[in-house]
């Protein structure tokens, strides 16, 4: 069973749920080796895209959906997430093309164009301290799972689990790229808030796919 | 939490309203998306130079828009930097025909909505150039890095490249200059509080009543280093001396010496500061042929300072003398 | 006590050591006794202007010594009025005789102290006015107190008065103009914290986190009244209520908002409150002709503002637009 | 026993070394219901006192002495103790005239003359919490003790007694001049520190004179 288009939207505000339930969270990571700003942005955000959501046309096309997304984050979001959430978007929405359905596969190649964009804007290697810590292990995962037969939901779940791990490897890190390079060696021992949003906004994907039974 | 706000999520709008209000002759203030522009904008054959980032930082950058200095500053939330949107809009309503200059402070989240927006408005017709401002001493340098931020050093190019601007440079004088002054400018910082974020509620960081923390930026993140409080001489000797030697700057050199605020220090401990550096600089040879002594760019009311050393040579100070009429900054007019 | 001092004993003359070195263009410091002076004082024929009281207010007064405002300034240590011989001394190196007219903020010490200088002077020949500024709404006045304090009005004193004996108004002139000027003046401040005297090293009160002191002086004494703390809305109307009804300011008036930092308030809030003030003004017809927004009598570092209103006439828009260059106040020129 | 001008000047310097020693008391009275200068002030003052008695020439009269000790404070205290302190010095000088020693009547004069001195400049009257509620009770002691053939240490001592007593009486008072005043019903419950400063130089002159058996 693929993601339709309603999926796909689904997803979208269930991640606006949980960012906005997490807003705390990741506004005291970034308090601590950032600018305390992290989850505020996003919350604004997401929350713009929930309002477009409700009151414009429903998107016609998976990609549509992605593209309303990426385009709101970037109006709103600000920052170094906001361009670099909103280029992930972009580049899943280019992704999967006019498919009405994402299959696996589909979702999985997404998920690569997604980590491909942000490494084009953001120019941070595996190691850094950054989101990047996080997509890198989550897109080898889905992959994976997407090669060998699982769902959709299966897909993103593999994605989720192998994001919570990479962003738990960002805490030994000392960070080279965003704020917390600023604090060079003080930067070692706290988690990075954009591997954690990244963990978080793909455990809400597979909630949403998972629990609409896809 | 004590500040005098309404409400954490209205701040910057509330502030902007506030500050269209007290200067009418000077500014517009749009806020959908928010960004403010000189009165008279847009100039026309002009070359627009327009900067921002995250708010915070008053009077940087809206306090720098007006005649002589800025076309129009894209106010980001606080210590978020702005939407391309807003930068587009900023654009949109300076385009005088002879392109627009983004300055920059070098902080990924401003780079990327910069480029983003400079990428939008280039595709719309507009030639627009970016250079990024990176003074600060206190962050090493690296192919490897987010590199330096963007500090003190702002202001003076916002205001050198602003007159530049101002008497018709095209813009890829305006360009090389912005690179030229952000080549011979370095800037270094101390808190000796940290700063409450509106939206956050309590303190980026806390110090003991014997620390400081140097090495700070402009967004309310903790510092390099926290050593223990000294008096004045030693804290102005911790921002000089790793200033002066990264140019390096040497004797003979002819300086702009810019003391600032961080927003909490008032005026009569920023002039003890000021004196110390001119002398310092004086024990060196080096001639302090302009100065610059206020909050300028600050972190909220964060209590600290920073130093910036602009190397000058009689361009430059030619443009930093030329009239420039803002609500920051004002002479000649 | 964190602050950026070497010595609380050498506070005052170390900051006019940076000032000096900061305006070498604007003004000369003698250190004993302490005067800030014109750079090109004495002028000849021309009133001198004099003002002074204690340190710890800046940029009062140092910083509105220049062309178009004040011929010197007078600072005592932190918050403590002037010596009777730093005033005499202003007054001798500023005598360009047309006479002096002393701008005394009303305080006993301050009033005390310039009376005996002004004795003195009369005395070696200089004709020599005082004229007493008692603005402070927060106090009430009686034949049987020390009357008002002298706040926020100063600063709009010494711009209008200066730049009447800038064209060459005769003492008597000014001294009938700065009578007009303090007649039509009222201001009042709230603290939402205290501020540390150097050579005291503790706060001069304190304030828990959800509450404000209102109705407080510039001396970082306590207010009349300690409330809970509340929106930018409630604080504006604390302050705007009791000056527009004391005076009263009435529909249809001309008026000067100044609104002014205690010296931590940063920018941002303060042109949150200057916004809501220019409401609450326009809703009672009162026309905002004029504003001033910043710190520019402050209380070291204490967080707060305060508002000032002045009813303006033709002419006195006139005088504030005179042009004025000094460290604090410049334009015109 | 008379005071000659070397018991003016040890007076003098042992108020100095009172208010010194006092100063910090003084600072926080004057923290609580002023702006916390006033024992700085009088520091800075006494201290230049000091010095000029240690530089120049000694003065040569009892009058010369307090001559020297008024323009000094006047020239360095600053704020209201300053020309107050100062004027009642002065006065009292021009009370003493060229008298080579003072006697207790004369002591009491001098007193007389300053209080008239400092009501003159400050137009304070008993009852507004200031150092006039310790000065009046004070020169009516000091004038007491003269009629009925006391000694000058035995006048001085009388007018500290009064002095504190006087200075007392100011803690219930609400402030109607000073800085106290801006204070309005919170400077009541306070004393008031000029009162104190004034107790205090008095207890020194009172205690020099003793000691010098005078
Ligand atoms: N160059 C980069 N590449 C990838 N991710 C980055 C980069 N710089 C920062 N980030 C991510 O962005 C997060 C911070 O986002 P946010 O707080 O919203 O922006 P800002 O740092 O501008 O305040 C970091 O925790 C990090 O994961
Ligand atoms: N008008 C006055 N007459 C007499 N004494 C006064 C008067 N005003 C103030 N004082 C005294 O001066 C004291 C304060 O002195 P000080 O703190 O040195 O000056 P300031 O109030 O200028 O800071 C008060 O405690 C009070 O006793
Ligand atoms: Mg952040
Ligand atoms: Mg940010
Ligand atoms: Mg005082
Ligand atoms: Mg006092």
């Amino acid at each position: 069973m693929g993601c339709s288009v309603e999926g796909v939207v689904a997803a979208l505000r269930s991640a606006a749920e949980v960012v906005t339930a997490h807003r705390d969270e990741l506004v005291e990571l970034d308090r601590v080796i950032g600018d305390a700003d992290h989850g505020e942005n996003l919350k604004r955000g997401f929350t713009a895209l929930v309002s477009k959501l409700d009151l414009s046309e429903p998107p016609a096309t998976p990609s549509a959906a992605l593209k309303l997304a990426a385009t709101t984050l970037i109006s709103t979001v600000g920052g170094a997430a906001g361009p670099l959430y909103g280029t992930a978007l972009l580049r899943a929405a280019t992704s999967v093309g006019d498919a009405a359905e994402l299959d696996a596969a589909g979702v999985a190649a997404a998920l690569r164009a997604a980590l491909d964009g942000v490494v084009a804007r953001g120019k941070a290697e595996p190691g850094d301290k950054t989101m990047v810590d996080a997509l890198t292990p989550a897109v080898a995962a889905a992959e994976a799972a997407a090669a060998s037969g699982s769902t959709v939901a299966e897909v993103l779940s593999a994605a989720a689990d192998a994001a919570d791990e990479g962003a738990a490897s960002t805490v030994p890190l000392v960070a080279r790229k965003g704020r917390a390079s600023y604090l060079g060696e003080r930067s070692a021992n706290h988690l990075d808030p954009g591997s954690r949003s990244t963990a978080l906004l793909l455990r809400s994907f597979a909630e949403s796919a998972g629990g609409g039974d896809r | 939490m004590k500040k005098i706000i309404n409400d954490p999520a209205t701040v910057v709008v509330d502030a902007l309203h506030g500050m269209a209000a007290a200067h009418p002759d000077l500014l517009r203030v749009q806020t959908d998306p928010a960004v403010v522009v000189r009165a008279d904008a847009a100039v026309h054959g002009k070359v627009a130079v327009i900067s921002g980032g995250g708010s915070g930082h008053e009077p940087l950058h809206g306090g720098f828009v007006g005649m002589g200095m800025l076309d129009a500053a894209c106010p980001g939330p606080v210590f978020t930097s702005p939407t391309p949107d807003q930068v587009q809009a900023a654009v949109t309503a300076t385009d005088g025909g002879a392109g627009a200059l983004l300055l920059v402070k070098n902080y990924t989240g401003d780079v990327l909505n910069f480029e983003t927006a400079a990428e939008l408005a280039a595709a719309e017709g507009t030639e627009v150039r970016t250079v990024l401002i990176d003074d600060d001493v206190a962050v090493k340098d690296s192919l490897y890095t987010a590199g330096r931020r963007g500090v003190g050093g702002t202001v003076l190019v916002e205001k050198i490249v602003g007159a530049a601007a101002q008497r018709g440079d095209d813009l890829d004088a305006c360009e090389a200059l912005a690179r030229r002054v952000v080549a011979g400018v370095r800037s270094m910082g101390v808190a000796l509080t940290a700063c409450t974020v509106p939206h956050v509620g309590e303190p980026s960081f806390t110090l003991a009543d014997d620390e400081m923390e140097i090495g700070i930026g402009i967004h309310g993140e903790p510092g390099r280093q926290r050593v223990p409080m000294e008096p004045a001489d030693g804290i102005v000797r911790h921002l000089l001396d790793p200033i002066l030697e990264d140019l390096p700057f040497v004797e003979g050199d002819r300086v702009l010496l810019f003391t600032n605020s961080m927003g909490g220090t008032p005026l009569v401990e920023l002039y003890i500061a000021h004196g110390i550096a001119e002398r310092l600089l004086a024990e060196r040879g080096i001639t302090v042929e302009r100065r610059l002594v206020g909050p300028y760019i600050t972190s909220l009311e964060m209590q600290g300072m920073s130093l910036t050393v602009l190397r000058l040579d009689d361009e430059l100070v030619e443009l930093w003398d030329a009239p420039v009429h803002t609500a920051a900054l004002r002479w000649g007019v």
